[in-house]
């Protein structure tokens, strides 16, 4: 026994998980949509295993580095898994494995789409898998552009000329975004000769190249994440998409570029970066908390609602780095900004595909369409609701576990600013929510016909919003995780 | 001034100009032509800021091949994309901004 | 895991799981749903029994787990715990009862009951609560569960209700939760403890503890209806009859007061809150709203809309008792928190049936109805005499014992506020028994619709008669093991001696 | 209005980026020396082509799958867009079907040359490919090359070739114990060969569908099979 699982710790896990969606996606496009569908749960659960694997082993040694080619850095490219890297790969692979679940019935009533949907996912989660263990800076920028070339692909995959629109929006934004990055890159490289982040984090000191850089690197990863005022993209993009897409997009997609600052600000900037400069990314979170939240109250389509609403949600995200700039806050401030990042994730997730479950079987977009809903799909609605608690920050959720962390932060740095806005927000987002169950609740007008749907459709989101309030009654699991490897030592929130 | 500075320094301007006009424009075309000369800014600095010192470095050169296929794709891809926008509505601009 | 823990579990899985199932039971299935409720409610009576049995006896019931690094889930079933989760219990069981008969023929049953055990299971999680983190928890959640029932018609007026409801307790519980997480960034963790917690910090911390005691009592204050954040429950009336029974009579507002009670007793500790002079200022906001909520009872003439502003001013009694320094006084508070339960819910049942019956929602309409409904107006009076105080109801017990704890604490005023209060109960409940025993009936009944063999549903009329023989009883057998007063004593002995 | 503003914020970016550059300290990468001293160890004999496709491989492995993304999007559209095909462009000129004959060949040898030359010199998998593709365009200019999209089975299999050996081989290695692509000194020479000649056939093919999988412009549907 303990020798198979001595054998299974030694796997080489971090290859597989970057290699697994990688070779569905060849299987998916070779044998086309038909064994794309049937290969797809297989394919998801694999990845998924992969990922524990890699968790268990990084929980049982430590973080793992992986020399690609056996060269090293700064030759060669490393990966490296820490507790941080593999909590994103897991919630990676578990939304990615709901959400498959969802898209295989959900593509089999409308088809549109439904061939390259496939291999694009395949793509889209194993670009994700390799940019959160890859430790090279220029390496990064290669997963980036994957990431964003697989996420256009899927928004574009609807057709329509606002589908096309949205698309071409967002590619725009994301090349430029990625090309402000890769100026960064190429300042660092000029100046330090080395890709590789640790090494970088090693040499860069206090000056005019650290801070172009910063600037450079942080506007653009910004950009990719959608930080107010540079969210104008995500809106059409994420409420346009076909459901299972906007799922990816609004839980995962965002995340990559916020976890690449995150690496960045505590693993290379570090040294350099001022507290006005934190504070800035705080009041741009800021702003997206409240304006994104109001858009959301204004918004007549329901997905258009929970588009708004993460732009409001990407906000607490970037609280982090002002908090994390006062001694006393910096370790409940991480834990909590990448606890937020974790549930808000399957929140969100679980949220489109309730509601893109109500929009099928309503088979209108408007709010005031939803009627009956409650009586009708009652699942679905009890989903939406467990998920809006964690938006809301309220228990027992995920989103209440890093409300509270970054509370404490905000009141143990004496940052009470922060508080404010964070409980505005909160109030704001069930302003927004409830309206939605309000509408919900209301009886069915006289005959009103629902389509029927197939239950799966509805259990796949019901899993997610079970995941995130498992995430607010057992925290200390994934936290342990995050601990190791964290940016400062014995850290615990 | 080393010729890699030299390179480096009219990289930077190339990509504060396409920058420019990736914003400013509004017609699809421009956009994506600025695009890909805010990207040959960015390989200029990138071979050009490594190499002032004189010396060969083949691994900015490499770097520099992998973005240049990495823009190829994403400018096929953009192309394609406003063709059908344009198939699509007659339009060679994102709805919300003005005809170029 | 231990009996004893296991037992904890139990008490909150008893309606848990009740709830969830019926969640997704057919809408059709009645008689099953019935049952459910039912078993649920009798098997969290019995565990109860056992438990009440267990503290008596000095057992320790305790069970936690680490939710976050440092801070436990935490449940502990201590004397006063055992006091609410009675209390809860028992009218949970005849709130069901008497849910059955009045929802008889409406839609949505199924997520009726389902949140209405919801609701009740974060009750019992309040009261186990070991800490303010899963204090808060459930506090949270009870806001989240009672919002449907108050919406539960699906009207614009219930909506609306729901809408301000919702405002009040999510803001309060927003500025609770600053209060909390500020405790916890001094103290690291807040365990509730007999003589409380913070008598240990240092004195520079003591201007911080004065915030925060008021962040906290704000919070609580939204749902114990302190003036001036009682605006949600006259507006909540709109709530079907057992629901405001249960919400007026037990979850919400005594939430909310509990609440109270366990942070001045143990967070704080009643000596170090009254040396930090935070007693008399919550003396005198529990003394304005027992006033002013009588002198709004007066004005009204919905009968619902007097019995919930009755709530506001009686429910600070319990507020008021926690904050005369001093055993008695505490004995008051406790007392009332199980008195008061149990005759307003008794209220508030006879007032849904006199509205299913026959369509009475006004004081004004209830002339001579003495003699069409005599069993529920009967209920009625009992219950009002012993809001009013009148011995040997459980009303007078209350005030006896907040009177003489007034006296102990050398607070005489509050004695008249006590006076004053009782002749405003007077003045607003005589009236209605005036007109019910007394006076004839003026032309037909807005909306009578004849109920079973008696005088209305027998589903209706048995809970009502049960709470009010339960109102005279604990007036009676005060003095008898196991009554709401020994059992407040027992509270008193076991947080003023250690 | 907002030109100006734009204007001067890029004008303010340039004159940092500018500042910064000439600030810098002179170059201290050993990276250079690290690639001339294992060199000999990576299989090929020109550094660059070592780089991209054995120190750096794994830059180069996920550049591909950004290509085949490419593609794959364009797929994508055409099929929302229910697009039956780039149209085939008119019988072409005498002149242009001679031409046409004279360089196709051609330049398959050049590409074929090209892929030989990467190991020791400028060249390699993309020029090569490259140059397959502009051979791929001329064919459909003259009207020699059908649409053949959407793809059938061998079409899809030829633009995953390079991708899917070059991914085969990254991950068979891990079997025996090895990191990612960490070739067995003695036969990188002969898996890197392999992975330039499948990548070159698939880069080829990658290029002409983008190509091809442009929509002919309203109106002049039909004239011209796409300027993509």
């Amino acid at each position: 026994m303990s020798t198979v699982l001595s054998a299974l710790l030694a796997v080489n896990w971090i290859s597989w998980v970057i290699g697994l969606p990688l070779t569905y996606t060849i299987a998916a496009f070779l044998s086309g949509a038909r064994a794309g569908r049937m290969l797809a749960l297989p394919a998801l659960v694999l990845s998924l295993l992969a990922a524990v694997g890699l968790s268990a082993r990084v929980l049982a040694q430590g973080p793992q580095r992986h020399m690609v080619g056996g060269w090293g850095a700064p030759l060669g490219i490393e990966l490296y898994a820490d507790g941080l890297a593999c909590l994103m790969l897991l919630m990676t692979a578990a939304i990615g494995l709901f959400t498959g679940w969802y898209a295989r019935h959900y593509f089999a009533r409308q088809d549109t789409g439904a061939t390259y949907f496939w291999p694009l996912t395949g793509f889209l989660l194993g670009a994700m898998n390799a940019l959160y263990l890859s430790a090279d800076v220029f390496n990064l920028y290669v997963t980036l552009e994957l990431l964003g070339l697989a996420a256009v692909g899927l928004v574009a995959l609807t057709g329509g000329a606002a589908a096309l629109a949205a698309a071409l929006r967002y590619l725009l934004a994301a090349l430029a975004g990625s090309l402000m990055y890769l100026l960064g890159v190429a300042l660092l490289y000029g100046a330090h000769g080395t890709l590789a982040l640790a090494e970088l984090g090693a040499r860069l000191v206090p000056g005019p190249l650290a801070w172009t850089v910063i600037a450079l690197m942080t506007l653009g990863l910004a950009l990719k994440t959608a930080l107010f005022p540079l969210h104008f993209w995500l809106p059409p993009a994420h409420g346009g998409a076909a459901t299972p897409v906007s799922a990816l997009l609004s839980a995962l997609v965002i995340k990559a570029s916020f976890y690449l600052l995150l690496r960045l600000w505590f693993e290379v900037f570090a040294p350099a970066v001022t507290i006005p400069a934190a504070q800035l990314l705080g009041v741009l979170g800021a702003g997206a908390i409240l304006w994104g939240s109001w858009l959301a109250l204004c918004q007549q389509k329901v997905k258009m609602i929970v588009a708004y609403s993460t732009v409001a949600q990407i906000g607490y995200l970037f609280l982090l780095f002002p908090l994390a700039a006062y001694a006393p806050g910096v370790e409940s401030a991480w834990y909590g900004g990448v606890y937020q990042a974790v549930s808000h994730a399957f929140a969100k997730a679980a949220m489109f595909l309730a509601v893109g479950s109500m929009v099928l079987a309503a088979g209108r977009e408007d709010i005031d369409q939803l009627d009956g809903i409650s009586a009708r799909l009652p699942l679905s609605l009890f989903s939406f609701a467990l998920a809006g608690i964690s938006l809301m920050g309220l228990p027992p959720s995920g989103g209440f576990i890093a409300k509270w962390l970054l509370l404490k932060a905000a009141l143990a740095g004496g940052q009470w600013w922060w508080v404010v806005v964070m409980i505005l927000g909160g109030l704001l987002t069930a302003a927004y929510l409830f309206r939605v169950l309000r509408h919900a609740f209301l009886p069915a007008r006289r005959g009103k016909r629902f389509r029927a749907l197939p239950p799966a459709l509805e259990l796949s989101a019901f899993g997610l919003a079970l995941g995130s309030l498992a995430l607010g009654l057992w925290a200390s699991g994934p936290l342990a995780l995050l601990r190791v490897g964290a940016p400062f030592a014995g850290a615990s929130p | 001034m080393s010729i890699g500075l030299i390179y480096a320094v009219t990289g930077a301007l190339l990509f504060s100009l396409g920058l420019y006009g990736l914003i400013v424009h509004a017609h699809l075309i421009r956009k994506i032509l600025a695009f890909n000369i805010m990207g040959s800014g960015t390989f200029l600095v990138l071979v050009g800021l490594a190499q002032r010192g004189g010396e060969v470095d083949p691994v900015p050169q490499a770097l520099v091949l992998t973005g240049i296929v990495v823009a190829v794709s994403a400018t096929a891809f953009a192309l394609i994309l406003a063709r059908r926008l344009y198939a699509a509505n007659g339009r060679c601009t994102l709805p919300g901004e003005g005809e170029a | 895991m231990t009996w004893n823990e296991a037992l904890l579990w139990l008490v909150l899985a008893s309606s848990l799981i009740t709830g969830l199932t019926i969640f997704f039971l057919p809408e059709e299935r009645h008689r099953l749903r019935s049952t459910l409720n039912l078993a649920g409610a009798f098997a969290k009576l019995a565990l109860i029994a056992i438990m009440l049995w267990g503290v008596l006896n000095e057992q320790q019931y305790e069970t936690r787990y680490a939710l976050l690094p440092g801070i436990d889930f935490a449940l502990r079933a201590d004397a006063l715990a055992m006091l609410f989760v009675t209390l809860s219990a028992v009218l949970w069981l005849f709130t069901t009862i008497y849910a059955i008969g009045y929802l008889e023929g409406s839609p949505h049953r199924s997520r009726f009951f389902g949140f209405f055990s919801l609701c009740v299971t974060s009750t019992m999680g309040i009261a186990f609560a070991g800490n303010l983190f899963t204090f808060f928890l459930f506090y949270e959640l009870l806001t989240l569960s009672t919002y449907p029932l108050v919406a539960h018609r699906g009207t614009d007026k219930a909506l609306r209700a729901g809408n301000i409801y919702l405002g009040y307790t999510l803001a309060g519980g927003a500025v609770l939760l600053i209060g909390v997480i500020w405790l916890y960034s001094l103290l690291g963790n807040v365990e509730f403890a007999h003589g409380g917690v913070l008598s240990g910090l240092v004195p520079e911390r003591h201007g911080e503890l004065i915030v925060i005691f008021v962040l906290l009592i704000a919070g609580l204050g939204v749902k114990a209806a302190l003036v001036p954040l009682h605006g949600w429950l006259p507006v909540a009336m709109v709530a079907p009859a057992p629901v405001s029974a249960l919400l007026h009579a037990v979850a919400v507002v005594k939430a909310g007061a509990f609440g109270i009670v366990r942070v001045v007793y143990d967070v704080y500790g009643i000596e170090f809150a009254a040396d930090l002079g935070l007693l008399l200022p919550l003396a005198i906001v529990a003394s304005i709203t027992i006033i002013y909520g009588s002198l709004r009872a007066l004005a009204q003439d919905d009968l619902k809309r007097r019995l919930a502003f009755s709530t506001v001013s009686q429910v600070s009694y319990i507020a008021l008792g926690v904050s005369l320094f001093g055993p008695i006084g505490t004995v008051g508070g406790l007392v009332h928190l199980v008195h008061q339960g149990i005759m307003k819910i008794t209220l508030f049942f006879c007032a849904g049936n006199l509205a299913e019956t026959l369509g009475i929602h006004k004081v004004s309409e209830m002339r001579g109805v003495g003699r069409r409904m005599p069993w529920t107006m009967a209920a009625f009076t009992v219950a009002a005499f012993g809001m009013i105080g009148v011995p040997p109801m459980a009303g007078f017990i209350s005030k006896w014992y907040l009177g003489l704890g007034a006296l102990n604490a050398q607070m005489p005023w509050v004695l008249g506020v006590l006076i004053a209060s009782s002749v405003l109960n007077a003045a607003y409940f005589l009236p209605i028994l005036y007109a019910a025993w007394f006076q004839p009936q003026r032309g037909p009944w807005p909306a009578e619709q004849p109920r079973g063999r008696f005088e209305t549903d027998w589903r209706l009329l048995l809970p009502p008669l049960v709470t009010a023989a339960l109102t005279l009883a604990v007036g009676l057998f005060a003095a008898t093991l196991f009554s709401p007063l020994e059992w407040a004593q027992l509270i008193m002995t076991r947080e003023y001696l250690r | 209005m907002t030109r100006v503003l734009v204007g001067m914020l890029v004008v303010a970016l340039g004159a940092l980026l500018i500042w910064t550059m000439l600030g810098l300290p002179a170059p201290s990468g050993r990276v250079p020396a690290l690639v001339a001293a294992h060199l000999n160890e990576s299989g090929v004999a020109h550094d660059v082509t070592a780089v991209l496709l054995n120190f750096r491989g794994y830059d180069t492995l996920l550049e591909i799958g950004v290509l085949l993304l490419a593609v794959l999007g364009v797929l994508a559209v055409r099929l929302a867009a229910a697009d039956t095909g780039g149209t085939l462009p008119p019988p072409p000129g005498a002149l242009l079907r001679a031409f046409t004959n004279l360089v196709v060949p051609l330049m398959v040898l050049v590409a074929g040359y090209l892929l030989w030359a990467g190991a020791h010199r400028p060249g390699g998998a993309f020029q090569a490919g490259a140059v397959l593709a502009a051979a791929g365009v001329l064919l459909r200019l003259s009207g020699r090359l059908p649409a053949l999209l959407p793809p059938r089975f061998w079409l899809r299999a030829g633009l995953l070739l390079g991708f899917a050996v070059f991914l085969a081989v990254a991950l068979g290695v891990t079997v025996a114990g090895d990191s990612l692509l960490e070739y067995p000194p003695a036969q990188a020479g002969a898996w890197i060969t392999l992975i330039e000649a499948t990548l070159t056939v698939s880069i080829g093919l990658i290029l002409v569908s983008l190509f091809v999988g442009a929509p002919a412009p309203p109106g002049e549907a039909g004239s011209r099979g796409g300027d993509a």
